[in-house]
């Protein structure tokens, strides 16, 4: 199996797929289906401090080679994630998971982060800057360097656990915020969050999603997401997760040579609830058609 | 929830946009009427969710409208040629709440889901009645099967061309004991306000997955957070909080 | 007709379907196959002040939904434009045409919108600041307002035909630099440019593009392009020239709802050489379809 | 150029991975051999450019080599199906420049463009000379095809297989008056390097359209910058300007 291993942030991955967080739910959904722990691991629906139901549905809109969708960060709160969530999820999945952690200012990110990492369940702290400040204007923690930092500081203050920041591609500068976030003692970036789209239904003149705007995920964003993990992998010296349209094994591919230590995978999952085990079972063959030894030989290996 | 490949038996059309397909597969995740499957088709990103309209043994049916791309290549496919199906989706309705009589309302494509547990509720010897909702004469279908399951069957058109004129409502008077409902929100909400019963609702809500990974259909109720997908598509009338 | 035909800054077009700069070169390889004086107008090739070879091939890669260029702006230079391709174009296309210019310096920008400004086949100078400001640090003068605004004011400083600004949609904040030429004096934006993109080739593991990165354009983009078109029409009240991944007479009115008066059409024209054709013919019996009765009721409809 | 349906008469595998199509449809607008077509297949964004191999009245013959997703497609394609083709584009080959003993070289697939130009110049009376490289025997396909057509023909294998042992440089040691080449670009500048006389050297480039719009295949020539799917994908000896 050491073909596929590859270690994130200090933890060893049997292999670098990981579902993506928001598209695997808690978890169970999934392992009706199959065994979950071929994972390497997978990313949580993103949590919050409070409770939220989320947005007004539709919630989802089909696109060309994707879909938009605007959940809105559905979850029963961080308490609840710990007291029910959590327990439910140690009986089908015995492997360190990611916690994926949303807020809307900087305390709400430390306080839920706190929480999660005391949880022995809990591998890594994927912390999504792609939420409005509520305090700050309302533009995204994930568009401004400063903001960005601050997110990680104070998260990196009261945890242990290694923390990712999970970035926005809807910005100018990608590398520039991950590099603030790698100088304020982020563990990792993970990164590419959805891109902001908008559908409108002819039928009836309106926006199909009852928020309006929704996030795009799918191969339609799959070379976007490869561009800006090349653009941070080259420019930080941790690790980068990388995602975005990822559907097969010969998309993780090129996103680990485009500088991914480990790879997720979203949207794929809810039209193929199999995908990552589809993607986890075809990696060795191939890994030959492309003679590839290991993974951990081709990681950022187009960049020289 | 499976998810395996079926093959194309029959496909034939039941009005002008109308068409019921007879499936080969494994059924064995459809457990109960209203539940839903799950269709890929080729190029298009999202699955469509289509409700089981009748199981027999390895045959399924189902019963779509076209009203866009995915229903239309639905339409264009033929005897012989497979479709990856998700099955087993949705709580589906609960046979045990309908007493002796219940009244079924379907309207439009909200009609096939009530065929298979008209079915599996006349052979539980319950005396059923059922109204069908159409718009006009040439958009009826299905009313005949129903007649045949042994069902007091009233068809309603809203001009009038066939049955009783107007809305289901108009054909509501009669004696029941449950009310199972499936068809447009505008329709469920005129039986939810006329319905002295309980009550089994289906609702419909644009899906990311249909089985309950992504949040994309959920919907508040008195009992909380429920995912159309998953714990529904049917709620029940004492939960549902009409959202307007 | 007049169901069809809109006006863009004054200027009358029998439909609003407009080929993209880039992807029509000036017109003679697609008059070979219809007359293309069934188009409302098109945007000729990207111009410079200087003739320009461009980048090193490979130039393109394939997407799932698109595709990504790396032409790097290639053309004879304005002079050769102006003294051998409008002339010939003059044989086959009797429509005032949309002057595309790309340029690296306020002045290159000034300079050859003056130039071109003078042609009387000109009809709308397009002004596409997607280009780096090669005095300004590199980064492209549409990621900035004050660059900009700067680039607008110079141009208008020589121009008396309309100005309509053509916008990077790699940006964090698309309103705001729209804005930013409105107020500097832009008589329309349009929008978007191509989404920055890379592929890698799994066989060689380098990137396919021989530039590295490359412009994505295509159905892949087309949520995004209606997102920036609803948020920017809603935000200035200077026309909007709404484009990207425009394949169909549905496209185009989505386009339009959100906003746009006229659209572009840039990728399809390279996959399906009669796409702009086939779209204008197919447009009234899609209109009939969603009950519109004029293109002119439907912009920005979807807007209250 | 034209943009047309053409529909698949057979499908038949010459090697593992090469495959010769033969198409029914309006030709009109292929002139010259060394043209090319380019290929709409579904589900891919962008055509596959290949190159005319032969054509006789409506009948197209194409020979491609499965090397990624859009060949393989075109390799599970069965007769009856049909193609949208453009059809006509490149310069293709220039007769007049031939000579009277012209020599034609191609490796791998570039060889079929060089069976409608030696079907051409045999018309023409001329004594065509054809050397083939392939990498190993297995590979080698059209060896007879050539020979029916009445010209002098050598085939070369690297791994020495079959016929003369290494590239198809090793086997130019005869008289010829002109060179037409086609083949992998390492086999392209061995020949125009050996070449001795005028010669015709026919490219490939990564493609956004294949007719001129684009400028996604534009390369600098001595004559100034040269659209490899417009100007070329023929270009003359003299103009060649190797970028490396
Ligand atoms: C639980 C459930 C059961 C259903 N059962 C039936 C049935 O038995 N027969 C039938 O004719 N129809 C049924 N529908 C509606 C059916 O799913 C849609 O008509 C179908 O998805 C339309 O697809 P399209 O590609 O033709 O339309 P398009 O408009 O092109 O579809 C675009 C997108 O919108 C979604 N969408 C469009 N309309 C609906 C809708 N009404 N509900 C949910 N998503 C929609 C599509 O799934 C797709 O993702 C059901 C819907 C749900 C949620
Ligand atoms: C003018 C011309 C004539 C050609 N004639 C022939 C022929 O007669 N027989 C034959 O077997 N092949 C020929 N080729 C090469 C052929 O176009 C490619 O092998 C084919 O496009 C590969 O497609 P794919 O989907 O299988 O591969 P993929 O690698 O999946 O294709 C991905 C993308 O890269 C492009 N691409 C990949 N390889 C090439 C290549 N070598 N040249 C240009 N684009 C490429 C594809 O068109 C597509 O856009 C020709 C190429 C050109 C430019
Ligand atoms: C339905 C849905 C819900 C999502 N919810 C979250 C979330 O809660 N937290 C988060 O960080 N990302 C969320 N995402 C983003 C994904 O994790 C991922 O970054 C993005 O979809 C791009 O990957 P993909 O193209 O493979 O889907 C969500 C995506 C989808 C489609
Ligand atoms: C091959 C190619 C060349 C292009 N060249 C230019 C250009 O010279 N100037 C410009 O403003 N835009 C250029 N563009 C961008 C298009 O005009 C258009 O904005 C973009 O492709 C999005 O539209 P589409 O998805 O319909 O292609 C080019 C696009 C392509 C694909
Ligand atoms: S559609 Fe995904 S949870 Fe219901
Ligand atoms: S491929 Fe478009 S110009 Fe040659």
């Amino acid at each position: 199996m050491d073909r596929l291993s590859v270690s994130l942030c200090g933890i060893r991955l049997d292999n670098p797929v990981i579902p993506a967080s928001g598209t695997f739910g808690f978890g169970y959904e999934f392992a009706e289906l199959y065994d979950i722990n071929v994972l390497g691991t997978f990313s949580f629906k993103g949590t919050t401090l409070q409770p939220r139901f989320g947005n007004p549905t539709p919630r989802i809109a089909e696109c060309t080679a994707g879909m938009l969708n605007a959940v809105g960060l559905q979850n029963p709160g961080v308490e609840q994630v710990i007291s029910t969530e959590l327990p439910k999820l140690a009986q089908c999945f015995h492997k360190p998971v990611m916690a994926n952690i949303s807020g809307f200012s900087v305390a709400d990110y430390a306080e839920t982060c706190r929480l999660l990492d005391q949880q022995p369940q809990v591998g890594w702290l994927e912390v999504n800057v792609s939420c409005p400040n509520v305090h700050g204007g309302g533009m995204s923690f994930g568009t401004d360097c400063a903001q960005a930092a601050e997110v990680v500081r104070a998260v990196k203050a009261v945890t242990t656990k290694p923390v990712i920041m999970k970035l926005s591609p809807n910005v100018t500068d990608i590398v520039s915020i991950a590099r603030a976030c790698e100088d304020a003692g982020a563990d990792g970036i993970s990164l590419i969050n959805t891109l902001l789209g908008m559908r409108i239904d002819l039928k009836t003149k309106k926006p199909i999603l009852g928020n309006t705007m929704g996030g795009y995920s799918g191969p339609a964003i799959f070379p976007v997401a490869v561009r800006m993990v090349y653009q941070v992998a080259k420019a930080v010296k941790i690790p980068v997760v990388g995602m975005g349209g990822v559907s097969s094994a010969e998309d993780v591919l090129e996103m680990m040579l485009a500088g991914a230590t480990a790879v997720q995978v979203g949207a794929a999952n809810l039209v193929n609830p199999t995908a990552c085990l589809d993607i986890i079972r075809s990696l060795p063959e191939t890994m030959d058609r492309y003679h590839i030894d290991k993974l951990t030989d081709i990681i950022g290996g187009t960049n020289g | 929830m499976k998810q395996s490949t079926f093959t194309i038996l029959t496909q034939r059309p039941l009005t002008d946009a109308v068409y019921e397909l007879r499936l080969q597969g494994d059924t064995s995740a459809i457990t109960r009427p209203g539940q839903f499957v799950n269709i890929k088709l080729s190029g298009l990103y999202l699955r469509r969710p289509i409700s089981v309209c009748d199981v027999q043994g390895d045959v399924l049916t189902l019963i779509y409208k076209v009203v866009g791309k995915g229903t239309a290549q639905l339409a264009a496919m033929q005897s012989g040629q497979t479709l990856d199906l998700l099955t087993g989706l949705g709580n589906g309705y609960d046979l045990d709440l309908s007493g002796d009589c219940p009244l079924l309302i379907g309207g439009g494509v909200g009609v096939p889901p009530l065929y298979w547990l008209a079915k599996q509720l006349r052979a539980q010897g319950k005396q059923v009645s059922v109204i069908l909702g159409f718009n006009t004469k040439s958009e009826i279908f299905y009313e005949e099967a129903f007649r045949a399951l042994g069902c007091e069957t009233t068809v309603t058109t809203v001009d009038g061309s066939c049955g009783v004129k107007g809305f289901v409502t108009n054909a509501m008077d009669l004696a029941y004991t449950h009310v199972y409902s499936c068809g447009p929100e505008p329709m469920l909400r005129a039986v939810f306000r006329a319905c002295k019963t309980g009550g089994s609702f289906s609702f419909e809500e644009r899906m990311g997955c249909g089985f309950g990974a992504c949040m994309g259909c959920s919907c508040k109720t008195v009992t909380g957070y429920k995912r159309i997908c998953r714990e529904g598509p049917v709620l029940q009338k004492e939960e549902i909080l009409w959202t307007d």
